[in-house]
């Protein structure tokens, strides 16, 4: 991943034809006036930390119950932060598009995809993927365990999307029936469509959950 | 060979497969869970255009970017592998011999819908032309003579792309961001040619062709082949003209006789989508160079059979190449031996001097080059008597075959309804028509779900319409025992008809065993009564169907080593596409040597490793394949233990017995004793076919290199399957469901689900209950959701989102399904095992549409996939179908 | 600045779709531009008129003329108005929602222009059987009449030299503008019948390439927004005063015998013994 | 320039805390500016490299923004409320379950949970032409790819297309229609509140929007009047799949039934034109009329006149007929 995209073309951004940055730089003249065609140029570079709103790059991000250290870019997604900055690969991206589920992550303990979840965004909230849900000391969650003991899924790409939207919906719901269930975690797609074993070890999860 | 049930200690038995526990925790690493120094990203630049000639590439102004790094295209990668239709057939062709020792080991069963890496045709080996059904290779045989050059081969990138989304050129660069941006630099100049998205367009007088060679695919290359004015009128009125002219003709017996013996005729058009197959992984790469040696991390689904096929597309030899894929994420048929994709980033690599390269594919590109499922336009007739015999089947299916190569599944559904119907008298006629959409191959159950999804609603009509249970019907035309079927390619002309002209036969056949398990588990007798009946606005649809498809292969080799440290090693060359196959064939050598599992380790996916020569995963094989090579590798590692613990311990080598990592003798188990660990040490000193110094000559060379690197490592346990089979060898399942229609809008709920498989003897249930309802489901999404879409004026993909092409999600199937199987031994099989992944989807996918017709009435839902408006407005049209009856693609 | 607007085709060929509308405030600024030039101009400049006194002189000749002399009949004038209506309606809804003014303009547009096409081949037909097809025409011949306007333009208004026929030079060079724009226009209008839905043709927007629909398009908005212009001049000189006796002609149909003679050549355009009022 | 997807193009990030932060930088970057609620519908647009906004405006940190809360009887839903909460608030659940129904059958959990009541009602168009990027009437272009001969176009729209024949995608958006609310929008220092029903823009007036936000309007919040509380509502959403998909048509209806009788109703269809329709020709048709099989068949006839089906999407027109009836019959056990 490119580490400088944006620093590298201030305001011309790749695939922004100078046509096109021309054209808008005379547009925002015409409707906007002078003043703001100068602050414009200001504000599309990368000297706009003092405007409300602005962001840094270089943030803070509490994953897995550490606070790690991270250079995003502005166009960043979650997926990608976690598989390519923080080498968290148990996330998956199956689609990048928010249709199937496999990059599900908690983000405080909502199952967000994080295909779909600007980095930024998550600053200050409490990030799991599954790389975190097992217990220091190698303890697997519950539900993980229940996968393990129904031996669940098939080629098993869609799992950790599949673990995460679970763990997240048994903490709204530690006692669902089998329908609310499938209701709850069927915003993530199995190819293999090993549905009913998912939901067979999914259900003991829960049991599990509760008993834990 | 097996008995009826052996008390075996881990086959049958659940057990945590070694691969889980990565998995859950994620530290599984797939294809694009690898990240090296330096690496660097390709982008594809795709096809705008479903046909067209490549003029110019203006890539100056991309390749001036600082952090690009070059572009790849089509002149870059090696001469041009053999051509499609070239190399040998292998088994499976009528009066054919069983293939000869260490050639080309049955990789293709007859009926299999399976690509055959052969050595010497690796890019070949992807084409789904290869796949030797019996009736491809008479259809073949018996077609025009070879007229023109034979087509080129399929390759990864394409200066003539041949539909929309094809790759032509990829770019290099430090980020995929830049790779992205510099490809919107480039420009392209296109011929356009003329393409074809709906058959029926091209067959008519005038119509398009496909390709510039023609527009129907014809042995060994294409032809033009336009249909009469007359045909077309009748296209035109939306009904099929079975009398036109075919390309592929098949047959057995007299079907005239047929249909004039029966007391009830159906005939039916037909419509199915062409589907992707859409695995949730796509194709991605990564590959470098690391002296002389190319290592490539990719996503397929065989790892041995992978080797030869990714070679050949980078132009070189098998033992320059380290293949690494422990984990792929779904495959379907779709990456038989990996992807000829995956040669891009091997090749960029090359170019860079062995820089890592990185080739990431978006759902968008999988959703392009990730390889489909032909959809049919056809018709269909059906010839029953009273009792509900079937006389005679007529079919003529037309294939949208894609624009590279025939396909041929409709030919296999045609066999396929010879084994499940037993038909006396049947013909089938064919076309596969060019089309320039993305190219098929084989997808679960090639040829086989289609089947399901044709011929099975028709039985149950024919049920109703002569008053016979549905299960019945079944049962009285299913085939049992070896059973025979096939179609045979007609004569040439003046020829004698010979007395016996050979046909196939199965291994075994318990269909009808698994549809009176299946009538009990379900209820049937009770629950069939509710068929038809409506409550409020909702009519509930009750069904049986059957499916059948291939279930192993033979011939390939087993690999394991018993080391100092008493562990048993068990090398497998299978893929890990996740039908636990790596692991349950696995144990069979664990099993024959009474070893407990925890003490044993598989090794897998990197042909670094030593793997040996194994079936493609496909087919269904991989489980018959292997549990016969690791039985033949077990017994070799059983009677070199038992030789070992004789030259130490005295005796004959057949009084030891073993359990629990010791070898005693018999009936002693608390006797003088050796453990394994010793016994290692023993064939290490011993060397010679201890410890793989010696190994049998009939082995594939992939396990001879693979034995030598692990030479001297402990006691080798190495054979090759060499086990007789008298038939081929095919699985079966019997599916019931229950369907709730409503009939306002014309929305339908799933509400039960029972698949009951013939596999055999079960290896390991947690496995085959998801491969049951694994392969239900996919046939359910066949039937309810699935499709591609394209605009047919700029022959440009429409449904490219999950969203728009469906596959079915957690709630479009029953809340709970069940599942059983008649564990009933296959007798080829020394364990009795048989194939499961494709008999199991054509059943899922029939019985919903029987279902289905049982609420809203025969013959009113003709194509696929159903959704809800079909139902509706047919039922608001009094039961007449409304739809567009042979228009491909909508 | 861009005049057209670019798009990429399925094909990833890249087409145009439309002019810019920029071009749009382009002619509505350079026509009314023109407009307070002009006007200015006039106001400063010396009107140049034949002198009354001349005026006298050839009505005492020309006794044989009528008091009321038929300009434009009542066909011609029917057209005119039609005409009118259409293109202020064609105007009002085309530009309206470019200006920010947000309706549903699409189908007064094509009725609006539909009213057109009929009434310009009524028009053609007409002037070509029945009116004096060539007199609005501007041909070499007009060269020196030209030459002669700009002089007296220029306040050389003794000049002698050949003075209107029936349509004053300006006129015909505006007609001439019209017709090429007009036809223009509702050819490409026409074919974008195709383009939509209506009830007379069934939309099909495959009946041309991509690239022939690209010039289409900026054909129909160039003359769109060229018609602007026009608009703009013709209302402007419809309302100068010294032109209003063209302007009341165009609603009441006659002159009066001394504008008659006032602004024209009677030689170009006889009106003298003629039996009674011309057929329009 | 050929096609490339799935690679976001660079963009400026604001993410300001308060809503007047928000409508300072929308109104220095006009229309430069791209405003991201949850985002469902802004990454597919910015992942195609369709539209590369100059700045992104994420709204996710304005917390003013987020929240349901009691307005005399009635509900203020803040426009960045997420779907999950509409859907689960208790509130909306006993005052108006049409509009938690609606909120619950919105694609998938996940997206629920980040998707938003703003970002839901003022989501794009979903035809897939336009989706491709194609240079259709609606991406500023001179054609309709989905209504031609040949066009696949079993998803459009059967009623008040004008050239352009994509639909309104939103479950939401005919709940709160058929709810009567009205949609908060400011502008600079402008407040302005528009009922829902005029928030929603079809192609004839403006072919390139689906609703009235100009660039430098924020959606801020939608209000709810106590009216329809606690009267007879009705949700229904058919799609081909039960999860992550878009309604092929949905109806929201709202009735007043005093004894068996209709006093007052709001019924509303989506998918079947580019803005939610309001069916008030059945509204005026069955008002004061018996709540029976007879009004309901009436209304099914009223309900679709006027609609123009294109070649895949007849279906449409016997699927609204069956809703409209489903909608009066409610729980009663007659059948069509």
């Amino acid at each position: 991943m490119s580490q400088d995209g944006m620093a590298d073309a201030p305001g011309l951004q790749p695939g922004v034809s100078r046509r096109n940055f021309i054209k808008s730089v005379i547009a925002a003249g015409a409707t906007v006036g002078a003043s703001a065609y100068l602050f414009r140029t200001t504000i599309m570079g990368q000297n706009d930390s003092n405007l409300p709103g602005s962001v840094e790059r270089l943030i803070t991000l509490d994953i897995n119950g550490q606070q790690r250290r991270v250079d995003v870019l502005k166009n960043e997604t979650l997926a990608s932060t976690l598989r390519y900055k923080l080498g968290l690969t148990g996330t998956k991206i199956g689609c990048d598009r928010a249709e199937c589920g496999a990059c599900t992550v908690l983000v405080d303990d909502v199952p967000h995809y994080s295909c779909s979840v600007l980095t930024h965004t998550v600053r200050g909230k409490k990030i799991v993927s599954i790389e975190g849900l097992a217990k220091p000391d190698g303890t697997l969650h519950p539900v993980q365990q229940a996968v393990v003991a129904g031996q669940g899924f098939q080629c098993a790409f869609c799992m950790p999307g599949f673990v995460m939207a679970t763990a997240g919906f048994l903490k709204t719901n530690p006692n669902p029936s089998r329908e609310q269930l499938a209701h709850g975690i069927s915003g993530n797609l199995c190819r293999c469509a090993d549905y009913n074993k998912i939901l067979d070890c999914m259900m003991h999860a829960a049991e599990l959950s509760r008993g834990a | 060979m097996a008995d009826s049930k052996p008390p075996y200690k881990l086959i049958g038995q659940n057990y945590t497969t070694p691969d889980l526990v990565a998995k859950v925790t994620g530290k599984a690493r797939y294809a694009e869970d690898f990240r090296a120094d330096g690496m660097v990203f390709v982008k594809l630049l795709l096809s705008p255009r479903p046909h067209a000639r490549v003029v110019s590439v203006d890539a100056s102004a991309a390749l001036a970017m600082p952090g690009v790094h070059g572009i790849l295209r089509a002149s870059d990668f090696p001469a041009p592998p053999p051509p499609p239709g070239a190399p040998p057939r292998p088994a499976g062709a009528p009066g054919a011999p069983a293939p000869p020792a260490g050639a080309a080991p049955a990789g293709a069963p007859p009926a299999g819908g399976v690509a055959a890496p052969v050595a010497g045709a690796p890019v070949a080996a992807q084409s789904g032309a290869q796949r030797a059904t019996p009736a491809t290779a008479a259809a073949n045989t018996t077609a025009a003579p070879p007229a023109g050059p034979p087509l080129a081969a399929e390759i990864a990138l394409t200066d003539e792309p041949l539909y929309e989304g094809e790759p032509i050129l990829a770019v290099c660069a430090d980020s995929e961001e830049l790779a992205a941006d510099a490809i919107e630099k480039i420009h392209i100049e296109f011929e356009p040619l003329p393409f074809v998205i709906d058959p029926l367009e091209s067959l008519r007088p005038g119509g398009p062709n496909g390709r510039t060679e023609g527009n129907v695919f014809a042995a060994p290359n294409m032809k033009t082949l336009k249909w009469t004015a007359a045909d077309m009128a009748m296209i035109d009125q939306g009904k099929f003209p079975s009398g036109a002219e075919a390309i592929d003709n098949l047959s057995i017996g007299d079907i005239e006789k047929g249909f004039k013996e029966a007391d009830l005729i159906i005939e039916r058009d037909h419509q199915q989508q062409t589907t992707p197959h859409m695995p949730l992984e796509s194709r991605t790469a990564m590959a470098f160079w690391k002296n002389g040696k190319l290592y490539l991390h990719g996503s397929t689904q065989s790892v041995a059979r992978t080797v030869a096929a990714l070679a050949g597309w980078v132009g070189i030899k098998q033992d320059e190449l380290v293949l690494i894929s422990e984990y792929t994420g779904g495959g379907f048929g779709s990456k038989i031996p990996g992807a000829q994709t995956m040669a891009i980033p091997a090749l960029m690599s090359k170019k860079l001097q062995g820089r890592p390269v990185m080739m990431r594919i978006s759902r968008e590109e999988e959703t392009y080059i990730g390889r489909t499922r032909p959809g049919y336009t056809g018709w269909v007739k059906m010839g029953f008597k009273k009792d509900g015999r079937v006389t005679a089947i007529d079919a003529f299916l037309i294939e949208q075959s894609g624009p590279y190569r025939r396909q041929g599944d409709n030919a296999t559904t045609a066999n396929l309804a010879s084994l499940c119907y037993q038909v006396p008298n049947m013909r089938f006629r064919g076309i596969s028509v060019a089309t320039n959409t993305p190219p098929p191959t084989s997808q679960r159950a090639p040829g086989g779900l289609q089947a399901g999804v044709l011929f099975e609603p028709m039985i149950s009509e024919a049920a109703r319409k002569l008053g016979v249970d549905e299960v019945a019907i079944r049962k009285l035309n299913g085939p049992s025992g070896q059973a025979v079927f096939g179609l045979l390619p007609p004569l040439p002309p003046g020829a004698p008809v010979p007395a016996n002209r050979p046909r196939q036969k199965v291994t075994s056949a318990f269909i009808n065993e698994a549809l009176d398990k299946g009538a009990a588990m379900f209820n049937w007798e009770e629950r069939k009564k509710r068929s038809g009946q409506r409550v409020g606005s909702k009519i509930t649809g009750v069904a049986v169907a059957t499916g059948a498809y291939t279930a192993g292969s033979i011939g390939v080799d087993g690999l394991c080593i018993v080391q100092p440290d008493g562990k048993l090693i068990i090398h497998q060359g299978i893929g890990n596409l996740g039908t636990h196959s790596l692991s349950d064939t696995a144990r069979v050598i664990a099993e024959m040597v009474n070893m407990p599992w925890e003490q044993c380790e598989v090794v897998w996916g990197d042909t670094s490793k030593g793997l040996p020569w194994s079936s493609i995963q496909a087919g269904s094989q991989t489980t018959y394949a292997h549990t016969r090579a690791n039985y033949a590798t077990g017994m070799d590692l059983r009677k070199k233990i038992q030789e070992i613990a004789a030259k130490d311990m005295g005796g004959k080598p057949e009084d030891y017995d073993m359990a629990n990592a010791k070898v005693f003798r018999k009936g002693a188990p608390g006797g003088r004793s050796m453990t394994f660990g010793k016994v290692a040490e023993r064939a290490i000193q011993l060397g010679g076919v201890y410890d793989g110094h010696e190994v049998p000559k009939e082995l594939n060379a992939m396990t001879k290199g693979a034995a030598a690197s692990l030479v001297g490592m402990g006691l080798m346990g190495v054979a090759r399957d060499n086990l007789p089979r008298d038939g081929q060898t095919y699985s079966f399942l019997a599916a019931f469901a229950e369907v709730e229609v409503d009939v306002e809008t014309g929305v339908y709920t799933i509400v039960d689900y029972l698949g009951v498989a013939d596999v055999g003897t079960v290896m390991h249930p947690h496995s085959l209950g998801g491969q049951i309802h694994g392969g239900g489901i996919q046939g359910i999404g066949h039937v309810r959701s699935q499709k591609l879409v394209y605009d047919p004026h700029y022959g440009a993909a429409l449904a490219k989102r999950l969203h728009h092409n469906k596959p079915p999600t957690m709630l479009d199937i029953p809340l709970k399904m069940e599942w059983a199987a008649v564990e009933l031994p296959d007798p080829s099989n020394p364990i009795g095992a048989k194939g499961i992944g494709e008999p199991s989807i054509g059943g899922g996918g029939a019985v919903i549409m029987c279902a289905l017709a049982a609420a809203v009435g025969d013959g009113v839902l003709r194509r696929t996939p159903v959704h809800p408006e079909m139902i509706a407005t047919a039922l608001a049209n009094g039961g007449k179908p409304t739809y567009e009856p042979l228009t491909s693609f909508i | 600045m861009d005049f057209l607007t670019w798009a990429r085709s399925p094909w990833g060929d890249t087409i145009a779709t439309h002019i810019s509308w920029s071009l749009f405030w382009a002619a509505l600024v350079g026509g009314l531009l023109f407009l307070l030039g002009h006007g200015g101009y006039m106001l400063f400049s010396q009107h140049r008129r034949r002198d009354p006194a001349e005026v006298d002189r050839m009505e005492a000749e020309h006794k044989g003329l009528p008091a009321k002399i038929e300009r434009h009949g009542i066909v011609a004038r029917m057209f005119h108005w039609i005409m009118a209506a259409s293109m202020l309606t064609l105007l009002l809804t085309a530009f309206l929602p470019i200006v920010g003014i947000q309706f549903a303009w699409v189908q007064w547009h094509w009725i609006a222009g539909m009213l057109l096409t009929v009434s310009i081949l009524f028009h053609i037909v007409h002037a070509t059987f029945f009116m004096d097809f060539w007199s609005i025409w501007v041909g070499p011949k007009d060269i020196p009449e030209m030459k002669i306007e700009m002089m007296r333009e220029m306040g050389r208004e003794d000049l002698a030299g050949p003075r209107p026929g029936k349509y004053p030079l300006g006129n015909r060079l505006y007609h001439l503008a019209v017709v090429v724009a007009g036809l223009v226009v509702i050819a490409s209008g026409v074919l974008m019948m195709w383009r939509i839905r209506n009830s007379i043709t069934v939309r099909n927007p495959y009946i041309m390439s991509d690239l022939a629909w690209s010039f289409t398009y900026v054909a129909h908005g160039l003359m769109g927004v060229g018609f602007v212009g026009l608009v703009i001049a013709h209302i402007y000189f419809a309302l100068r005063p010294e032109k209003l006796w063209i302007t009341k002609a165009m609603v009441f149909g006659f002159i009066t015998r001394r504008e008659y003679l006032e602004f024209h050549d009677p030689e170009r355009w006889a009106q003298e013994n003629k039996p009674g009022p011309k057929v329009a | 320039m050929p096609p490339i997807r799935d690679v976001m193009p660079a963009f400026e990030l604001f993410q300001p805390a308060t809503v007047a932060d928000t409508l300072g930088i929308l109104d220095r970057h006009g229309a430069d500016a791209w405003i991201m609620a949850g985002g469902m519908d802004t990454f597919d647009w910015l992942k195609d490299r369709i539209a590369r906004p100059k700045v992104v405006v994420d709204l996710s940190a304005v917390t003013e923004l987020r929240g349901i809360k009691d307005a005399g009887g009635g509900i203020e839903i803040g426009a960045m409320t997420t779907l999950t909460e509409v859907a689960n608030n208790g509130l909306v659940q006993e005052r108006f379950p049409l509009l938690a129904q609606a909120a619950l059958l919105v694609a998938s959990p996940q997206i629920r949970n980040q998707g938003t009541a703003g970002g839901n009602v003022s989501q794009d168009a979903r035809c897939w032409y336009y989706r491709a990027g194609w240079p259709c009437y609606r991406a500023g272009g001179n054609i309709c790819y989905a209504d031609t001969p040949t066009s696949v176009n079993r998803e459009h729209a059967i009623f008040d297309a004008d050239r352009c024949v994509a639909v309104n995608p939103s479950d939401t958006a005919p709940a709160l229609i058929a709810l009567d609310a009205s949609m908060v929008v400011k502008t600079g220092g402008q407040d302005r509140v528009i009922p829902a029903e005029e928030f929603f823009v079809g192609p004839g007036v403006d072919i390139t929007r689906l609703t009235m936000l100009m660039p430098g309007d924020l959606l801020t919040a939608i209000r709810i009047p106590a009216t329809w509380a606690g009267k007879a509502h009705y949700f229904e959403k058919v799609r081909d799949r039960q999860v992550w998909d878009f309604p092929l048509v949905n109806i929201a209806s709202a009735m007043n039934v005093s004894g068996s009788t209709i006093a007052d109703s709001r019924m509303v269809v989506n998918g079947v034109a580019a803005r939610p329709y309001r069916l008030t020709a059945v509204e005026a048709a069955i008002k004061g009329k018996a709540r029976d099989k007879a009004t309901a068949d009436m209304a099914a006839e009223i309900a679709v006149r006027g609609a123009a089906p294109l070649r895949h999407n007849a279906y449409k027109i016997p699927l609204v007929k069956a809703l409209v009836k489903r909608a009066i019959r409610g729980d009663a056990e007659w059948t069509s």
